[in-house]
């Protein structure tokens, strides 16, 4: 069961009181009429669905009701980093596999739920581009 | 898309003027579980604040704060997950998210606040939402409420974690609530109306152990 | 008898029992006694007790091996009265009880004297590991048959057959640092971060904690190393911010440091819960224990060895020897030979030979063993036989000599004569496996440690192992261990750390242990006496060597292939002796064979303890409305709709006799459509929306318009997800300019609050508005019926004059002296008042329209009537007439869809996708079966061929179908291929009785289809 | 192949067993193969099979990054059915089930499909309407499916609670007669002894590193063992699909999502047949060794972590003791988690893909074991014919573009 830091309570919650709302920063066209079936397809369904780090929304179901992403392992499940909407993610596959700051990512005030990516994270990330 | 004109909303007192028999929502718990009494070995202690008036503020911070400190005396709690109170300890406040409070008082006066509130805030972008039937107030006392508590939710409810003056919403069972402590011996639960029966046999089913007991 | 009760087996003293306290208790039918502090499988011991089970595969007889959960065999079926059955207990984990009746699980008609081991013996050779799949395919008929008798010798206990009186709870634990196991390391390590200041949660899985200190051989501060750990449990329990759980369990190590604790908190007291101060408690308990950092101090598991006939009784684990003596005051035998590959296992014959009794030969692996305790055994005179080991038992139904002879490990090779020693015990020690589980499943893989021969656990960050967990066996090591690894997780906390003093253990001088692990044997595997490698599952090394022989060369084929580790002990004593025993056969070393990974549970768990207090009338919320106990006073039948418990029906009494369903709806439809009706509409969702962009925000989360609703008006509108699909449907109604308030179907409520919010906060946080849930706080009654005006005019200030209210239209006033907002809304077509107020005050409203509503002929209906009524308008119901592969347009609902709003509302685009645009879309339409009398099944498939060969095309199915006393006939809607096109054709609908049926396709309003009855 | 039969058993156990040859080779890669298929789990083997059995093409390898069958394949609760809604999901799985029933005499070699019936219960008005319009349509699809009441499910499980007074009584079922459970890991390994006597090269511990694509055009993939060489690929990797349609260079409609199961203890025979229950939310059955095999839902995040949230495993619980009081005191065992593709209709993908013979088969969900024989089946054809394969045809990637998706969800029948 994950423990999740939301950024509105600013303190960490049980998973039992979120609810995970699948890959996160999916923009809606701008202009819907003006983009092809594929497009539209590929908003509505299709996912990046990384094995390793994977941005994704989450809701704070049963506490302040307010959306936020977080940044986490699928692999190891370890959440590195939680930010609110609008925000941009600083924990990224590509800087984590750039490296030199792996062992001790630093993150927005608020944001922090566990400093540094695990041997294992970095490991999978590598593996991935390799 | 937004324009700076008042919210417009429709506002009115849903209580009656009249005396009319009203029912809280654990009125059908206690007509079929009944409400154990309290004797010497209750070690939990279950008590209903019913008919309060409860109200939903939403809005930005600041204005709302002043807007309050003018009408009730007293601020919005600073913190997250926090409750501020009047020095009677009959009104409170409750952070429910950043721009969501929680307001709680004594049943009759929440239409005048309401009034006061929307008369205070003007122009400003923010909602009143007057919640009252919607949900009930239990205070939960004794040496072992925190255990009690421990059983029924995953929050941490440690003295430690839970100083005097939090206040969560939370996973209580299979339900959810608004868990709060004002005094250092009270615990108070907010239920949703639907739940409240679930809820209430929850804490007699797991307060047993405890001779819980029910004051009237 | 008499005889039985003697224990022959009790040492005079010794031990940690209490010998003033006798308990008796009953195994397979016998009476035994025992003492408060034994384990059940002391106690057995204790009486001589040789076998207590049947082996699950070939039937052979089986003894107790180990004395913690690591045991294999002693599996045993707990309970006296059929509803306090627990099957499969392991006999050395349950405390011994008064009154305590317990049975082996396999044996026929018992272990003794068991048929079966007779086909074992005969048939074991033609079951090697997956001979199943080998045969029993011809014919092809005859699976299930062979199946059935397969199946018969499944299992080993067997589950009650009735409810469980007992009760389980939960209790939601938070620390700092979790410790799990109380043996030197974990004593250690929670005493320093106690004194620390840190909030500690220490849980052993034993009875009494302390671990390997309660029978280690080895002083502490110069005392038996018992009492130090007593001293410091005593400190500990003194600390306010220290929980001590003894018999509990760490079964599961879930994810960011979540840890599931089993408190077994009676039952050691008898099989079910006993009365304290008028109560029961809870039987067990699980702690969910979310911690900050977690300290693993589980220990090691001693490695058997494998040998021939290693399973027969009188085949012990060294460590156990040692643990029934100085722990339970039992020797489980007189005459013992023990084979060993390291020094510390010669504590058994040491232990052995201080309880009295013989030690035949000490066979040691290694050539030349010279620890401390190896000339101790030379001093006090025992035979060691040295670079040797047991190659096979002799016996039939207990032990009765050992095979000896010098090996060469390396080249795994007899390498002499073999003698044979008399003796009834053999203990046998291989080494020492780190108690890896719990880190194992965090998902970290854990490492060969070819120093300590055994795994080590790797550990993900927040989680330290001290001690033997982690391979450090020795007692003063492992105790500084824990003090330094308890350092190290407070560090990690950023807490300061208060060091304690560790007492003086008295250095042991220990000669290296050699790998060893299957003893060879002068014949080859395959050809010699059983060598068993998981007891539980009878897998043996010729089994092992088979399935390598047969291609299956990765450990988890080798495990799947010969169900090794599958067993309740999850290979706790044989996973690496099998490992050990593939990798010898590929000739590979065994990290490279693979790694070994448990699950949770770590021990097995009752399912009453994970459900909780989440069972019976607690298994899910009953959700309620305000008006519930009328409902309940006036006879109401319930349907449940999500969690609530809404009125299905109102049956009547008539003339003694209650109505069907059928009956009482017809007589509620009549009711509502000639006089009026009451329905309870309270479980509706509602949301209070407010804010100057609510009305854009509306217009962009449903399909139709929404900037020019007037205040007081209400709007029907469809809300669809963004690939066109209906959602959810609902009226919203404009409270005031900026104010606005929305209902939801009753399943839908939650799902669509966070839909809104979901587009508010990720896509248009500019939109200045806000969403409320008032489902709970408004009470909804809908006064229905041609009357209901007159009703109404009786109890309201409101100006009901349809001029003044019309049709969807909305006012406030008071009902009843309640401040009310009353909707003029209609979901049965006629004349409606939705009359909502604070529910607090709804019984009231509710029974004042009744005081009023006799002479009305003012009647109370249910869902079902609802559906009949709402059918006949051709009004939808979402989830029932849609199911998630339907459009607005599919509906036929054109009229709600604003193809024109400048926002490209949610769900618009997806409308235009070549699929959507099909004209051949099943759509919405009414079906009038040609037989009035008819009513369509729910859910009947329609063809248009009904003469078709199976496969048949279906073109659409009936998705609400009702009788409508109204209209004295069948009727029901139904989505039908191009069904638009196609009114006033022929479909049919076959179904499973053979009958087919036919109707025609016609408009969904089937009554009063101009909504006159509703305006007026 | 050394062929298996009870007679060839007793021959053997007479020479000790010591002449028993093995199941597959362990082959050294060649240079190239006509189709490569990436995944050896059970649909992988499959398809292989099917390819050298149906088809004639036997210079196939599979490769596989571990061991053979140790994705899902090993990781499911056996359940076999056929009684989906849709006409095409239906078809799809009804052929599957056919090859179910002569899979032990076709591959020589018992996967012990056992044909004891599963239940889907029904505990509200709309469960069972949706139960009547699956069953329904099933019936018209020739497929064996009736409608049970209380009664008779209370009949054919006895120990089941069916009171009204339970928090969701059942008030009926769907049931089809020949659903049933299979030994998971021996379908896999039938499959492999069957393929590799056929000259199918099982590859195992060779785990694709990225693909060769030129001009559009799929012309082999690179492996930690070296490049192999082929015109088609078929990638059949559950729980690894997107990570390889990312080395191809597009994306998926898939999420990963863990799915977790769990057993009891082995107990003497109690329940002979399937139960499922959407709406509690549980479904068991007891596997021929005794244990009570049980499972539930997906987790609702992205894992490939091989393991869930523990609040499901005591959700799942709940649900079975709901239905099964006297299970109370039986205990747990295990709990373990695979890793399932799902779509956003819960059916899988069937299908070509933007770059040229290359294919994949996924998506699978909850669905995939009780597939396997059908999956492997109709991929077999698709590959060899660079052609979908008839009932593989409404499962292409298009659908998500069209909108011609075949939604399963909703239908009561998509847990498992």
């Amino acid at each position: 069961m994950f423990h999740i830091y939301c950024p509105y309570c600013e303190e960490l919650r049980e998973e039992e009181e979120f609810h995970p709302k699948g890959e996160a920063h999916i923009v809606r066209p701008k202009d819907p009429e003006a983009c092809t079936d594929e497009e539209w397809g590929d908003y509505l369904f299709f996912r990046d669905n990384p094995r390793g780090i994977h941005h994704e929304l989450w809701v704070h179901a049963v506490g302040c009701r307010k959306f936020f992403n977080v940044t986490r392992n699928t692999v190891t499940y370890e959440i590195l980093e939680t930010y609110k909407i609008g925000e941009r993610p600083t924990v990224t596959a590509e800087h984590l596999a750039g490296g030199d700051k792996q062992g001790n990512v630093q993150v927005a005030s608020g944001g922090q739920q566990t400093v540094g990516a695990s041997g294992a994270a970095v490991a999978s990330v590598k593996g991935e581009r390799a | 898309m937004s324009d700076s004109t008042a919210t417009r909303a429709n506002v009115y007192d849903v209580r009656p003027k009249t005396e009319v028999p009203a029912e809280s929502p654990l009125a059908w718990s206690y007509h079929t579980s009944g409400r154990p009494s309290v004797s010497q070995k209750s070690r939990v202690v279950l008590r209903e604040r019913a008919m309060a008036g409860h109200m939903i503020l939403r809005g930005g911070a600041i204005v709302l704060d002043e807007a309050v400190r003018g009408v009730l005396g007293f601020g919005l709690p600073a913190r997250p997950n926090t409750l501020s109170l009047s020095d009677d300890g009959a009104r409170s406040i409750q952070w429910l998210s950043p721009d969501e409070w929680l307001v709680i008082v004594p049943g009759g006066e929440e239409f005048t606040l309401e009034r006061q509130l929307r008369e205070a805030l003007g122009d400003a972008h923010y909602a009143i939402v007057n919640v009252s039937g919607g949900q009930t107030l239990l205070e939960l006392e004794g040496d072992k409420a925190r255990e009690l508590l421990m059983k029924s939710t995953p929050y941490d409810v440690h003295p430690d974690a839970f100083p005097v003056g939090k206040g969560v919403t939370t996973v209580f069972a299979k339900a959810n609530l608004i868990l709060r402590r004002p005094t250092e011996t009270r615990w108070e639960l907010v239920l949703r109306r639907s739940f409240a029966d679930y809820c209430y046999r929850w804490l007699l089913d797991a307060g047993a152990e405890y001779a819980i007991g029910v004051e009237k | 008898m008499s005889k039985s009760l003697k224990q022959p087996n009790r040492l005079k003293e010794g031990g940690r029992i209490d010998r003033s306290r006798k308990l008796s208790f009953t195994f397979n039918g016998q009476r035994y006694q025992g003492h408060a502090g034994d384990t059940l499988a002391s106690a057995l011991l204790a009486n001589g007790v040789d076998i207590v089970n049947r082996s699950f595969k070939y039937s052979r007889p089986r003894g107790i091996v180990a004395a913690g959960a690591e045991e294999p065999n002693a599996l045993i079926q707990l309970g006296s009265t059929e509803a306090a059955q627990v099957p499969n207990v392991r006999a050395t984990q349950q405390a011994l009880f008064d009154g305590l009746v317990a049975r082996s699980t396999n044996g026929w008609p018992n272990v003794q004297h068991d048929l079966m081991g007779w086909v074992g013996k005969v048939g074991g050779r033609f079951m090697p590991p997956g001979f199943y799949y080998k045969t029993f395919m011809a014919p092809a008929s005859m699976w299930m048959t062979y199946e059935k008798y397969i199946r018969k010798s499944a299992g080993l206990g067997r589950s009650p057959m009735e409810r469980d009186p007992d009760s389980y709870d939960h209790l939601n634990q938070h620390c700092d640092l979790l410790v799990i196991g109380a043996g030197p390391a974990g004593l250690a390590a929670a005493l320093t971060a106690a004194r620390s200041g840190a909030r500690v949660i220490l849980a052993d899985e034993q009875e009494e904690m302390g671990g390997s200190l309660l029978d280690s051989r080895e002083l502490v501060d110069n005392q038996p190393a018992a009492q130090w750990a007593e001293r410091v449990l005593k400190e500990l329990a003194g600390l306010d911010n220290v929980t001590l759980l003894a018999r509990t369990t760490a079964n599961g190590y879930h994810d960011h440091h979540f840890v599931t604790l089993h408190e077994r908190r009676t039952e050691h007291l008898g099989e079910t819960a006993p009365l304290v101060n008028g109560h029961r408690p809870s039987r067990s308990r699980m702690h969910r224990v979310r911690a900050g950092q977690v300290l693993l101090a589980t220990g090691a598991h001693e490695r058997p060895l494998v040998y021939g006939n290693n399973d027969l009784p009188g085949n012990l684990l060294a460590g156990a020897v040692s643990t029934y003596i100085r722990r339970y005051g039992v020797v489980p035998g007189h005459k013992l030979v023990l084979s060993t590959s390291n020094d510390y296992a010669y504590r058994a014959a040491l232990d052995w030979l201080d309880a009295g009794r013989e030690v035949v030969a000490i066979v040691d692996a290694r050539p030349a063993p010279n620890g401390e305790w190896v000339e101790q055994a030379r001093a006090r005179g025992i035979r060691i036989i040295e670079g040797a080991a047991v190659l096979e038992a002799k016996g039939a139904s207990r032990v009765n000599g050992a095979r000896v002879a010098t090996i060469d490990a390396g080249a795994f090779k007899v390498t002499g004569q073999a003698e044979t020693l008399d003796c009834d015990t053999i203990a046998s020690s291989g080494g020492y496996s780190p108690v890896i589980h719990l880190a194992s499943h965090t998902g970290a893989r854990p490492t060969w440690n070819e120093e300590i021969l055994g795994f080590v656990p790797s550990l993900v960050k927040g989680v330290h192992a001290a001690g033997s967990a982690r391979g450090i066996h020795d007692l003063a090591a492992g105790m500084a261990d824990g003090v330094a690894m308890a350092a190290q997780a407070l560090e990690a906390l950023n807490r300061p750390v208060q060091a304690i003093e560790l007492p003086q253990v008295e250095a042991r001088r220990e000669g290296a242990a050699c790998a060893l692990y299957q003893i060879p044997h002068e014949k080859p595997t395959l050809r010699a006496p059983k060598q068993f490698v998981d007891l539980q599952n009878d897998v043996t090394a010729a089994g092992i060597e088979l399935a390598t022989r047969e291609g299956f060369e990765s450990i988890e084929h080798v495990k799947r292939y010969t169900a090794m580790g599958f067993g309740t002990d999850q290979g706790k004593l044989g996973n690496i002796n099998g490992m050990a025993i593939a990798a010898r056969c590929l000739n590979r070393s065994i990290p490279e064979v693979g790694t070994t990974v448990f699950r949770p549970n770590y021990t097995p768990v009752t399912f009453g303890a994970i459900v909780g207090r989440h069972c019976r009338e607690l298994f899910d919320p009953e959700r309620y409305t305000a008006l519930h106990q009328w409902h309940v006073e006036n006879g109401a039948e319930f349907e449940d709709v999500g969690q609530w418990k809404r009125p299905w029906y109102f049956p009547q009494t008539v003339n003694g006799k209650k109505e069907s369903m059928h009956e009482a709806v017809a007589r509620e439809c009549l009711a509502v459509r000639e006089k009026v009706g009451i329905l309870d509409a309270s479980t509706l969702g509602k949301i209070d929306i407010q804010g100057p962009d609510a009305r854009e925000f509306l217009n962009r989360v449903y399909t139709n318009k929404w900037l020019k609703l007037e205040v007081g008006r209400v709007r029907y509108g469809l809300m669809c997800k963004d690939d066109g699909m209906l959602m959810d449907d609902g009226t919203t109604s404009c409270l005031g300019e900026n104010h606005f308030l929305m209902t939801t179907t009753t399943g839908g409520a939650a799902g669509v609050l966070e839909w809104l919010e979901l587009w508010h906060q990720t896509e248009w946080p500019e939109l200045d508005v806000t969403f409320t849930s008032v489902t709970d706080h408004w009470a909804t009654m809908t006064v229905t019926g041609p009357e209901a005006r007159k009703l109404l005019a009786e109890i309201t200030d409101i100006d009901l004059d349809r001029s003044a209210f019309k049709f969807m239209d909305w006012r406030e006033g008071n009902v009843a002296g309640v401040p009310a907002r009353v909707f003029r809304i209609s979901f049965t077509g006629e004349l409606a008042y939705e009359i909502n107020v604070q529910a607090n005050y709804a019984m009231h409203v509710w029974k004042t329209l009744f005081e009023h509503g006799d002479k009305y002929g003012l009647t109370p209906y249910g869902t079902e009537t609802m559906h009949v009524l709402r059918a006949e308008k051709g009004f939808i119901i979402a989830g029932q007439d849609s199911d998630g592969s339907v459009t607005p347009e599919d509906l036929g609902m054109q009229w709600a869809v604003g193809y024109d709003k400048p926002y490209s509302w949610i769900g618009k685009r997806a409308l235009s996708r070549s699929d959507t645009r099909r004209t051949d879309r099943k759509q919405l339409v009414g079906l009038k079966p040609k037989d009035p009398t008819v009513v369509l099944e729910e859910g009947a498939q329609i063809v248009f061929d009904p003469d078709h060969a199976i496969p048949m095309p279906m073109v659409g199915h009936v998705t609400s179908s009702y009788y409508s006393p109204t209209l004295g006939s069948g009727f029901a809607l139904a989505v039908v291929k191009g069904g638009h096109q196609r009114m006033g054709e022929t479909v049919y609908l076959p179904m499973a009785d053979g009958k087919t049926h036919a109707a025609e396709i016609v408009g969904t309003i089937f009554y009063d289809p101009k909504g006159e009855r509703q305006n007026v | 192949m050394q062929r298996y039969s009870g007679f060839g058993l007793a021959k053997h156990a007479l020479s000790h067993h010591e002449n028993w040859e093995r199941q597959w080779r362990n082959p050294t890669p060649k240079k190239q193969y006509d189709v490569i298929i990436v995944g050896g789990g059970g649909h992988g083997l499959a398809t292989a099979y099917y390819l050298a059995k149906e088809h004639g093409i036997k210079n196939v390898a599979v490769l596989e990054k571990g061991w053979l069958g140790g994705g899902n394949t090993a990781r499911n609760t056996t359940i076999v059915r056929s009684n989906y809604l849709w006409d095409e999901a239906a078809a799809l799985y009804e052929h599957a089930m056919k090859l179910w029933e002569g899979l032990s005499q076709d591959l020589n070699y018992n996967v012990m499909f056992s044909q004891r019936g599963v239940m889907n219960l029904g505990h509200t008005l709309q469960d069972m309407r949706d139960i009547q319009r699956r069953v329904n349509a099933n019936r018209l699809n020739g497929i064996d499916s009736e409608v049970l009441t209380p009664e008779q499910i209370q009949e054919i499980v006895p120990i089941m609670d069916c009171s009204k007074n339970a928090r969701y009584p059942i008030m009926g079922a769907s049931w089809q007669p020949r659903a049933g459970v299979a030994r998971h890991d021996a379908v896999a390994w039938g499959y492999a002894r069957a393929a590799d006597a056929l000259g199918v090269d099982l590859l195992q511990n060779t785990e694709v590193t990225g693909f060769k694509i030129r001009d559009g055009r799929i012309y082999g993939v690179h492996t930690n063992r070296g490049d192999i060489e082929a015109k088609t690929v078929g990638c059949v990797a559950a729980g690894n699909s997107g990570v390889l349609a990312k080395m191809a260079g597009f994306r998926l409609p898939l999420e990963s999502h863990p799915l977790q199961a769990l057993v009891s203890e082995p107990l003497k025979p109690i329940l002979d047949t399937v139960v499922m229950s959407n709406h509690v939310h549980g479904y068991i059955s007891q596997s021929d060794k005794g244990d009570l095999v049980i499972g539930a839902g997906i987790d609702g995040y992205n894992g490939y972590g091989q393991r869930g949230s523990y609040p499901t495993v005591e959700h799942t619980l709940q649900a079975i003791v709901e239905m099964f009081p006297i299970f109370s005191r039986v205990r747990m065992n295990r709990q373990w988690g695979g890793i399932v593709d799902t779509c956003p209709d819960a059916c899988p993908i069937l299908s070509a893909t933007p770059v040229k013979g290359l294919f994949f088969n996924c998506g699978w969900g909850t669905g995939g074991f009780k597939a396997t024989p059908g999956s492997g089946h109709v991929f077999a054809w698709t590959l060899a014919k660079n052609q979908a394969h008839p009932l593989a045809a409404p499962f292409s990637i298009d659908r998500f573009h069209t909108g011609a998706l075949v939604d399963e969800h909703g239908a009561a029948g998509v847990a498992h």
